[in-house]
């Protein structure tokens, strides 16, 4: 018996704008654009459906403004997606996104991690590192210092944080310094579900590769589910097992990551495939 | 919450009240004894005997809403002498007669509102106190028979508390306890035929007996 | 001996009292001269006290000892005894008899600039001179004219389709609710209704709103308005007759009203549709700073993304009620015995304890 | 006199009178239905109409609307201040509600049904039969971290006070101790973070559990909240770094010499020592007669 | 004159003229003066539409006072601007002494007829005054 799929999202679909009735079907790849020529809303995604396994990463490859960020942002409670449906195995068989939001920050706190692009999306960066993290582990409910500490220093040490430096705001650190902080933060709680966003975009070649051997240490070493939102198809071929690739808000390709870098079906994917190659 | 604007019968004094009804003391001492109430789940208090005179309903349930209400609220019955108990309402406070789902207060007569109260508002996470406060009508409270058995605990209780009160349905209280999502939820009072009283806020733990 | 003080109390309370009245060294003031001759500090009290009520309010100046603020603030407590009888029908400033209407936009405007009372045109010297109460220099007018009603700048330039045009009904415009807010009823929410914005710059305090507005001239936002229009002179009260039902007359309240063409860079920029939009200032009597900074602020506080303090609205309505920030700011003279015991135990048992790593045993 | 005025009332000064309590009956009714509400929920901030008092704001203008809005003929009112009777502040209120009501005041806790204060909960035990009125500065608690009231209120609805928590964790790393002095947050029946309003740690454990309804108003901020009898209410703290009240331990008061109650640290004029006096006078006096 | 207008200049009216011949009804004999509402001193919430997003607001209050009497079967109702007992319980007795035919109803007129005069002459005075102001900028270039 297969196990059950951490993560299940069905008809994810956000729109900004006033929206008409003809939105879905006058924008997308097929009109090479997410603008509505109607009303002139746009169509950040819709009809996103997929799940992820625990232990798996799943890359979502697009170039930008395709609406990959805006998938995990409406996982994340960031945002509120226009309609659709996304299950958390280990919360239960109701909708996320229809719980009051008392409970989707429980949610939150509980079962998700979230890496943002830029560290002070997801940091307090004049809050100490250990401060960070204990942020996450107070939401959940720990109320022993020492044991936080404990955790804390537990977390640091695997991205490699000094840690005689975590009692320092992560202001004064560098920006893959930060980075790794924040996936300390992330992993906090040993979440479900991890979504990771443009973790290494604009940071040095040196310090990407740091950052990319520390998520594959934690694929070996945890068991979340990992979304993995990039335009870096080297990204995706270093981490992912399989990958969808999105285009003006809707997925064109979905499957495992070396059959989509080896056979492109899609004509923009093979576009992708061979601008990098 | 709307406000009144149209100042029917212009900017002239006030219509003709219950002359029983003492407006600021009356509604002081009731005041207080509902608070007690309020602050003591399922402690029974004693309303002050105030003989207003309304048309053919129990007195007790309109002497707590005379105290509540005024133009600033909106209240609905339920059942009973529905129409000449809003008027009679209407006149004494001020208050604006609207439908169940914007209503303040609610006035349940008949022990049951027949799944009605499940379009009360419960407020929201941001304004939980945006909820109505529900007025039942009982027969007697400390006496289940042909009512409900309940018992009570949190805020307001030291330990648990028991409190029967006849005259009202099981299931009205099944569907009440439904909406209680705390810190959403509805405030409960009942009033009985012998001017006792009982209160049962959202924050109460109940259990049905 | 603070302990001594505080049993004290009532009697140091009386004599202190009784020495304000030994400090007043001139002869008692008529409410009626202060009525008269400091009008422009009625105004201000009638405004930020929220009551027009000129006689209460000069009254209220000369009990304080001329202290605006403390004046204003008589005002409003005898204002929560009063009951509210009820709300006016809605006045239009269109009707308003004019003492006095300029506009900085145009150099000609539909029934000319009226400069009206006004000292803005002249040098501001000391004058020894004690002049007498009234310049009897001026020309007398006997002269009977039918007093003219002023078309409104901003009407002629939404007419021509340079400004935003937006009709009562539009939901997306002013307060979807028909019911203004009162915010002397109940507290503000935010993001606040235009109407309990409205209403909340139009009590606010003179000088906490000039220097807000200031701030986003000078360059903490970006909001240069040009005055389309302001004009002060009077406004019928008027109400519904109880018997007859009909709009009447009471009486003339003095306002002051400031159009802003709101023309600045940045977040309040020229609408999408490549028009002007408007800020707004009415306030109760003469008092054209309040209302030109009224108008500033109510442009401000539009943005969505609030970058200055004056484009923050909880910032600025929460700020600028000056009987509220009195009141708080005085209130650190009471006793704060306790409070204060209480953080000296803290910092006494930080300070005894060797301080730096948390042991993390 | 003319008959006009004798009509009108003018000369039996009908309008220079004030209603029973000062405030009109509305602005009763509207308190009343806020208060029964903030009982409903405990400790979550019911927002209300405040009204200009005859008191500067900061001074109380809160505790008087809610004391005022229910007191009744038969009531006895007490009002402290910093635990004293005879404060400035407490002779102000104590007078404005005896003018406006007519009603007996004492200085006696036991015998007082209604108790209004600033800064401190009396000494002696209360009954269940009492109601405490709090005057109350800050009426949210999460003020010192966020100074928006949009994002307080959202994290109140979630119930979202990691950040609160973390401000503590903070003080913990860098001063080896919890370092909030008065206003401590609290935890009202595990849902609602709470400002005590500015009572010492001395006095937050005695709103647990107690028989007391207690009542928080402030003014300014047009905020009410309750906690009634019997409800916990928790200050927050870790299992490692508790929550400590101030200590007094070695110090007795000069007068009544308890050892139990909260003191005032006077400087004495003359030597520039510290003397310690109780804070709450008439239980001090009590003690004194050898009555507490 | 309608009962609008006559309220309306009562309102304005020169309140010594008011309560002098409100004096004279009350000391008329045959004519039974009932107050059934006494003068209250209170405010009504003034509300403007502002202009430029044709929001209606509350500006803020303005004191008024307010009486009602009855003559007969007849009811008269006054109010005033400030704090003015005596002159709103006189402008509800000359509204009701009109309504009920009273003897003095002719004077009552011509007086406010008077004081209709007398406020549109003042108001036109004050009018010329103003328009010296007037900026004619064609003058000035």
């Amino acid at each position: 018996m297969t196990p059950a799929p951490a993560l299940e999202v069905s008809n994810l679909t956000k729109i900004y704008g006033s929206r008409c009735q003809d939105c879905i079907e006058n924008t997308g790849p097929d009109h090479g654009s997410n603008v509505c020529p109607v009303c002139g809303s746009v169509v950040a995604c819709a009809d996103i459906t997929f799940d992820v396994m625990p232990g798996e990463i799943l890359g979502i490859v697009g170039e930008s403004g395709s609406g990959k960020s805006t998938i995990v942002r409406c996982l994340h409670f960031d945002m509120e997606p226009t309609g659709g449906a996304a299950y958390l195995h280990c919360s239960g068989d109701e909708n996320i996104f229809l719980l009051n939001s008392q409970r989707k920050r429980a949610v939150r706190n509980q079962h998700l991690g979230m890496v943002y692009q830029n560290p002070r999306m997801g940091l307090r960066l004049d809050v100490s590192s250990g401060g960070n993290i204990a942020e996450k582990l107070l939401a959940a409910g720990w109320r022993n210092v020492g044991n936080i500490r404990d955790r804390g220093r537990e977390l640091l040490k695997r991205p490699e944080i000094p840690l005689e430096r975590m009692d320092e705001a992560p202001r004064n650190f560098s920006g893959g310094m930060q980075q790794r902080v924040q996936i300390a933060k992330a992993l906090a709680n040993d979440p479900d579900v991890l979504l990771l966003d443009e973790l290494t975009t604009g940071l040095d070649v040196s310090v990407q590769a740091r950052i990319l051997d520390l998520i594959k240490e934690i694929r070996r070493s945890t068991d979340a589910a990992m979304i993995l939102i990039t335009h870096d198809l080297g990204v995706i071929k270093l981490l992912s097992e399989r990958t969808i690739v999105l285009k003006d808000g809707r997925i064109v390709e979905m499957g495992l990551t070396d059959q989509i870098l080896e056979d492109p079906q899609h004509e923009y994917t093979q576009l992708l495939v061979n601008s990098v190659l | 919450m709307g406000r009144d604007c149209d100042h029917k019968g212009g900017f002239r004094g006030d219509g003709v009240r219950d002359p029983a009804f003492d407006l600021i003391f009356d509604s002081q001492r009731i005041f207080r004894s509902l608070l007690d109430a309020m602050a003591n789940p399922g402690r029974i208090v004693t309303l002050p005997e105030i003989d207003i005179e309304p048309p053919g309903a129990n007195r007790y349930p309109l002497l707590l809403l005379m105290t509540l209400l005024d133009h600033e609220v909106s209240f609905c019955v339920l059942g009973g002498a529905q129409t000449q108990v809003t008027e009679y309402l209407k006149t004494n406070t001020g208050g604006k007669e609207s439908r169940l789902e914007n209503s303040d207060f609610i006035l349940v007569y008949g022990g049951s509102s027949h799944g009605l109260i499940q379009r009360a508002r419960v407020g929201t996470l941001e304004y939980p106190d945006e909820s109505a406060t529900v007025i039942y009508d009982a027969g007697s409270i400390g006496d289940d028979r042909g009512g409900v058995l309940l018992e009570l605990s949190g805020p307001g209780i030291a330990d648990k508390r028991m409190i029967g009160a006849s005259g009202i349905e099981e299931n009205e209280i099944e569907d009440v306890l439904a909406m209680q999502d705390y810190p959403l939820g509805l405030d409960l009072i009942f009033s009985d035929r012998a001017g006792r009283m009982v209160c049962i806020p959202r924050s109460t733990t109940v259990e049905v007996m | 001996m603070g302990y001594v003080l505080v049993k004290g109390g009532s009697e140091a309370i009386k004599n202190a009292k009784a020495l304000v009245g030994s400090l007043r060294s001139a002869p008692h003031i008529k409410v009626s001269q202060i009525r008269g001759r400091l009008r422009l500090s009625v105004d201000q009290v009638m405004g930020e006290g929220g009551l027009y009520a000129p006689e209460l309010a000069a009254l209220a100046i000369r009990q304080s000892d001329g202290d605006l603020v403390a004046a204003s603030f008589l005002i409003r407590a005898y204002r929560s005894t009063l009951p509210r009888i009820g709300y006016s029908e809605t006045s239009d400033t269109r009707e308003m008899f004019v003492l006095r209407r300029i506009s900085s936009a145009f150099k000609e405007i539909p029934g000319g600039q009226i400069l009206g009372p006004s000292i803005d045109y002249t040098e501001r010297l000391l004058d020894f001179g004690e002049r007498g109460a009234v310049d009897d220099d001026q020309e007398s007018g006997t002269e009977k004219s039918d007093i003219p009603k002023f078309k409104k700048v901003s009407d002629l330039l939404r007419a021509s389709g340079l400004l935003e045009d937006v009709s009562a009904d539009d939901e997306t415009s002013g307060d979807a609710r028909d019911e203004p807010c009162d915010i002397t009823r109940e507290s503000i929410r935010f993001p606040a209704p235009r109407s309990a914005r409205l209403q909340t710059l139009a009590r606010g305090e003179t000088g906490a709103m000039l220097a807000l507005a200031y701030s986003s001239l000078r360059g903490y936002g970006s909001v240069h308005p040009t005055i389309a229009e302001m004009r002060v002179g009077y406004v019928s009260l008027r109400i519904k007759h109880p018997y007859t039902g009909n709009d009447v007359s009471v009486g003339d309240v003095l306002v002051t009203e400031c159009e802003g063409i709101l023309s600045g860079v940045g977040a309040t920029e020229i609408t999408a549709d490549n028009r002007f939009s408007l800020g707004y200032g009415l306030v109760f009597g003469q008092n054209e700073k309040k209302a030109i900074s009224m108008s500033i602020l109510d442009g401000t506080m539009r943005v969505s993304e609030p970058k200055t303090p004056a484009e923050d609205q909880e910032f600025v309505l929460y700020h600028i009620d000056g009987i509220d920030a009195m009141g708080f700011v005085e209130h650190l003279k009471l006793p704060h015995y306790v409070t204060f015991q209480s953080s000296l135990d803290r910092i006494r048992a930080v300070k005894s304890e060797e301080v730096g790593e948390v042991s993390d045993d | 006199m003319t008959e006009l005025s004798t009509l009108a009332g003018t000369d039996s000064g009908a309008l220079k009178g004030y209603n029973f309590a000062f405030l009109d009956e509305f602005t009763k009714r509207e308190i009343r239905r806020k208060i029964l509400k903030a009982v409903a929920i405990p400790g979550y901030q019911v927002p209300f109409g405040s009204r200009e008092m005859p008191l500067a704001k900061g001074w109380g203008t809160g505790g008087i609307q809610i004391t005022l809005s229910i007191i009744g003929r038969s009531d006895v009112l007490k009002v402290i201040d910093q635990g004293s009777d005879e404060s400035v502040n407490a002779v102000n209120i104590r007078n404005l509600v005896s003018r406006m009501t007519g009603v007996e005041t004492t200085s006696d806790t036991g015998s007082a049904t209604i108790i209004q204060t600033r800064h401190r909960i009396p000494e002696e035990a209360l009954t269940e039969d009492q109601i405490m009125v709090f005057q109350v500065p800050f009426p949210e608690p999460l003020r010192t971290i966020e100074p928006s009231e949009q994002v307080t209120r959202r994290m109140h609805a979630e119930q979202d006070y990691s950040s609160m928590w973390l401000h503590l964790y903070e003080d913990i790393v860098k001063h080896g101790k919890i370092t909030i002095g008065a206003r401590y947050p609290c935890l009202v029946n595990g849902r609602h973070l709470m400002d005590p309003s500015p009572i010492p740690r001395w006095d937050v454990p005695r709103l647990h559990r107690s028989p007391v309804l207690h009542l928080f108003c402030a003014g300014r901020e047009k905020r009410i909240y309750a906690v009634p009898p019997h409800t916990p209410v928790e200050p927050l703290e870790f299992e490692d770094y508790k929550f400590e009240t101030e200590d007094f331990s070695g110090k007795v008061c000069e007068r009544c010499g308890s050892s139990d109650t909260f003191l005032d640290e006077i400087i004495d004029d003359a030597t520039g020592d510290s003397r310690y006096l109780c804070s709450d006078t008439s239980f001090c006096e009590k003690r004194q007669r050898g009555c507490a | 004159m309608n009962r609008d207008k006559r309220f309306e200049l009562i309102a304005r009216a020169n309140s010594e003229r008011i309560c002098g011949i409100a004096e004279r009804i009350l000391d008329d004999a045959a004519t039974a003066v009932e107050v059934v509402k006494k003068p209250v001193c209170g405010m009504i919430m003034m509300r403007f539409r502002d202009t430029a997003e044709k929001c209606v607001f509350n500006i803020g209050e303005v004191l008024v006072t307010e009486a009602e009497v009855r003559i007969g079967s007849e009811l008269g109702y006054a109010m005033v601007m400030g704090r003015d007992p005596e002159a709103a319980l006189a402008g509800a007795i000359i509204d009701a002494a009109v309504e009920s035919g009273h003897p003095l109803t002719p004077e009552i007129i011509d007086l406010l007829r008077s004081e209709e005069e007398r406020l549109k002459e003042e108001l036109q005075k004050r009018w010329a005054e103003i328009a010296t102001t007037k900026v004619d900028f064609e003058v000035m270039a």
